[in-house]
């Protein structure tokens, strides 16, 4: 909304960035896949948290537990806002792949029978990956993929018939690999009329890109805090509120119960039904601060910024291109979040950022949780830059000169 | 909250009006607390749309069943549509006090299943779940 | 080890407790059962991670995702030294909840078959209670109790008959409700004998004793963080490195696997097998520190204060018996663990709560989430009053005041 | 670390030594870093308790590729036991410059396949697991 902030102020913002590495470099993070960087409203929430009231929540009748539960619930509601969900539809979880289990186990084991096909990607993480192969053997059930061309762009032509006979279809907002968006508004509907259940993993997709669940039409998304200015630890699932209603508890414990006799026990109500133990209470406040601080920034701007940084990297990195840079990914910043993954000549991606590291900048080296699209790709490894709201050109072009020292090294 | 706990209160936590049950009640209903395991059950006895008789029946503290009791007052000779259309404020006029939102559950009970007995009975539903 | 602290001066460590309430009064925390509260230390080690390293784990090769993966490993470590196991029989949990559920789905679902028995006890929380009702519907098992008696003490005389069949016994270590210490050195032996499972849930047990879990000889050992000093949303499931080897995945995702190919996936050794998708990072190394701070006190000590507490608070609380007091459980503080449940008269528990927390006074009341316990015993609710290390006499005080209190607004 | 790809590393890295395979290994071993995917074989000619001939073979990073082709010279000659105790410090000394913990891994990815591959040898198992 107040879109007039410089990246320069925002990672101002962000204590650790304003910190220089043990050589004395200039912190360039260039990694916000893996993790995104917090601000300090959000270190400062959990600090009050912890300073103020620290409480178990929804039963203690005394002032800092009520304070904690308020706060604890409030946030589910802002939570519940950003992605225009009614927050009974809003579980908290660990992180994404908890909450795509959560959803593999309850609703998988009650719906998915033998014959039955789980539709998903070429493009997924493992965490939106090997819980429907575990889901699949337990229930006889076969996975079925959609294909990806050599850029990494989903190939739909085949799409009705892949999703014939399909009971769930599991697939990323956006690929953390290569960054492609997915086209859900051509898949979705498509799902929609196959009478498949619709499963989005949004770990790369909510930090980067506007969302909305009732206008993407999901039954399930699912993603991380910590990818989203968020503490480690916290993550949510939302899901239909009908849907969340008819499916049986995961977890059994504290807090997910209505009345526990020896014998039965009847469960709590939405969304408590799935939250069994004590919460990660001061992380998932801390989760509300990080929502309000992208709020703030307006989601659109994120996206713009992403974007425009993208095209930049793709220009600034451009001439590297005739020294051997292989850049992978449709190299399209209107079909891409802000992700970039190459390979540089015979320098292996480990080599790659291990040289990087030296002048301070931090991209990711490796599968990145997708060994089967590396497989596919037949890519042994690739580095990684991905971009948030912190970056500026000045990170690609320390990017672009971190690549031209790489050269120098390895005598390109 | 030293301060909720006025003589009223008490004397309706300790002598609670129109405890127990009515032999052949309309409209029924029964709720806990989750957080607490406080019960309270009301049973009515309706005739042409109008609680003519009342009762209420649980375990709890003193916020609730206090309430409780002095609900069954409010609503003895109204309408179910009346009940069924009451917001918290019955509640809180009853008390006279704030209370903090934890305990406004405990005190918000009783309403709770009032309501349900009286939405139960004009929907036609059966009068326990 | 270095007993040499007073309660006030560790109190100082604990920034929450030099808060006053809104009404101007001394927090008198008393509901360390339900959640501690957390030293500046453990505050601090979260602000440092958040702002000077925080990169996601295992596949950073860059300085700070260096840091975090050493620090994070390095904290598993110490959390196995603390209870005398190998760092790859600890898995990180969000906390005891989920620690008893992922033994439910993977050992328990592979290994509990029809008419198999579960053996419990008639103390449990819903977290060691309800996820072994939900195993017992899904393989057929049938779920018996050790009956305890009116002062909550386990009736240990039919054991040997009531193991008989045992596949599985799930026992606390403590009780949550009463503070009563589960005689692990009488029924471990004898489920041993019978060739039970033994999972021990230790949400009470490791903040208040010492915990060796060979000494134990327990096969596993549940807890939690957020009892025990450490931060919300961490918790761990120790587990005989045997049996881990032996049990499939629970949750899948990134971190937990070896190799990913579309069709079939082989998982990852000790202990990440079992930590699908990012760590609660900053929360486990968050841990740690707490866990050095109990280290530093020694255990010992921690015991023998909460003993001491216990003793003066039976002692100080004595006078009020004759105006309507009711303390439940052993009385005897050898038995019992720092946790005080009672009923005053007929001040309902909450309502007594209520009233101690105008004086800054924080108890639990209710059924403390073990609803058939409070069933059986004829407890509609009890209030509980249970200690830590930084409670003194003068926090005893404060409670017995806090009665006298209630005894004069309800007029008793 | 970019003082670590020195020229020799580059040599190792780019002309391995000893690379491909044996037509009968007597012995061999085969494992991946599931950090980042890297794998490495080595494969043994042994005659008398001794390794005669290696080759090892596989893909990934400088470090993990220049130190297995290192290790191969270091190895040839030795006895299997010799091999079975060898401890990092044998790649250290290779590389000859300290590594992170993280690329640690990768320098040692060899030396965990030839040890692998030796102990096999040694205890009669199966020469693939
Ligand atoms: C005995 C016992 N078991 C299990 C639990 C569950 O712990 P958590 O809610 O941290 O998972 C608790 C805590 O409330 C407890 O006291
Ligand atoms: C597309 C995608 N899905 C799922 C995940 C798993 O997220 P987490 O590790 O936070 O559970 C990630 C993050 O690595 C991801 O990028």
């Amino acid at each position: 909304m107040i879109a007039v902030r410089t990246p320069e102020a925002i990672a101002a913002d962000f204590p650790i960035l304003g910190k220089p590495t043990s050589r004395g470099k200039r912190l360039v993070y260039l990694d916000s896949a893996a993790t995104s960087q917090k601000p300090q409203a959000v270190i400062d929430t959990l600090v009050t948290y912890y300073s103020e009231y620290n409480a178990n929540i929804h039963r203690g009748v005394y002032e800092i537990a009520e304070r904690a539960t308020e706060t604890f619930e409030a946030a589910r509601v802002t939570l519940a806002r950003f992605i225009n969900a009614d927050h009974r539809e809003v579980i908290w979880t660990r992180n994404a792949t908890e909450a795509i289990n959560l959803v593999g186990y309850s609703w998988g084991l009650q719906n998915v029978k033998p014959g039955d096909v789980i539709l998903t990607s070429q493009l997924e993480h493992h965490s939106n990956l090997v819980p429907w192969q575990l889901l699949a053997e337990k229930t006889g059930a076969t996975l079925r993929f959609i294909p990806a061309d050599d850029r990494g762009v989903l190939q739909l032509d085949q799409l009705d018939r892949l999703l014939d006979g399909a009971k769930l279809l599991a697939i990323s907002h956006v690929s953390n690999t290569l960054g492609t968006i997915t086209p859900l508004d051509r898949i979705v509907p498509a799902a929609r009329r196959a009478g498949a259940t619709i499963l989005v993993d949004g770990a790369q997709g909510i930090p980067h890109l506007p969302v909305d669940v009732k206008a993407l039409d999901v039954d399930f998304y699912a993603f991380s805090g910590h990818k989203m200015l968020g503490p480690t630890g916290i993550g949510a699932l939302y899901g239909k509120r009908a849907l969340l209603e008819a499916m049986p508890p995961f977890l059994a414990g504290g807090d997910m119960i209505r009345k526990v006799e020896y014998e039965h026990t009847t469960f709590n109500e939405l969304p408590w039904k799935f939250e069994a133990g004590t919460s990660n209470i001061a992380d998932a406040i801390g989760l509300a601060t990080a929502v309000d601080y992208l709020t703030a920034l307006g989601m659109d701007w994120v996206r713009a910024h992403e974007r425009e940084l993208l095209a930049y990297a793709l220009e600034r990195l451009a001439p590297l291109e005739s020294r051997g840079l292989a850049i992978y990914g449709p190299k399209d910043p209107a079909l891409v979040s802000g992700v970039l993954s190459f390979n540089f000549a015979d320098v292996h991606a480990h080599d790659l950022a291990s040289i990087l590291d030296t002048d301070g900048i931090c991209v990711r080296a490796g599968h990145h949780c997708t060994m089967p699209l590396m497989e596919k790709m037949g890519w042994p490894a690739t580095a990684r830059a991905s971009f948030y709201i912190y970056n500026s050109k000045a990170d690609i072009d320390a990017l672009a000169e971190g690549i031209e020292k790489a050269a120098r090294v390895f005598k390109i | 909250m030293d301060d909720f706990y006025r003589d009223f209160i008490l004397d309706h936590y300790r002598n609670p009006r129109n405890f127990g049950h009515l032999d052949h009640p309309e409209a029924s209903a029964e709720d806990l607390n989750p957080l607490c395991g406080d019960t309270i059950r009301m049973e009515f006895e309706v005739d042409g749309g109008v609680v003519r008789d009342v009762r209420f029946s649980g375990k709890g503290c003193a916020i609730s069943q206090a309430s409780a009791s002095m609900l069954t007052e409010t609503i003895k000779g109204m309408r179910l549509e009346e009940i069924a259309k009451l917001s918290k404020d019955v509640v809180l006029e009853n008390v006279g006090i704030g209370i903090s939102p934890t305990r406004l559950k405990c005190a918000t009970l009783g309403l709770r299943v009032a309501k349900s007995a009286a939405i139960g009975e004009i929907a036609g539903w059966p009068d326990e779940e």
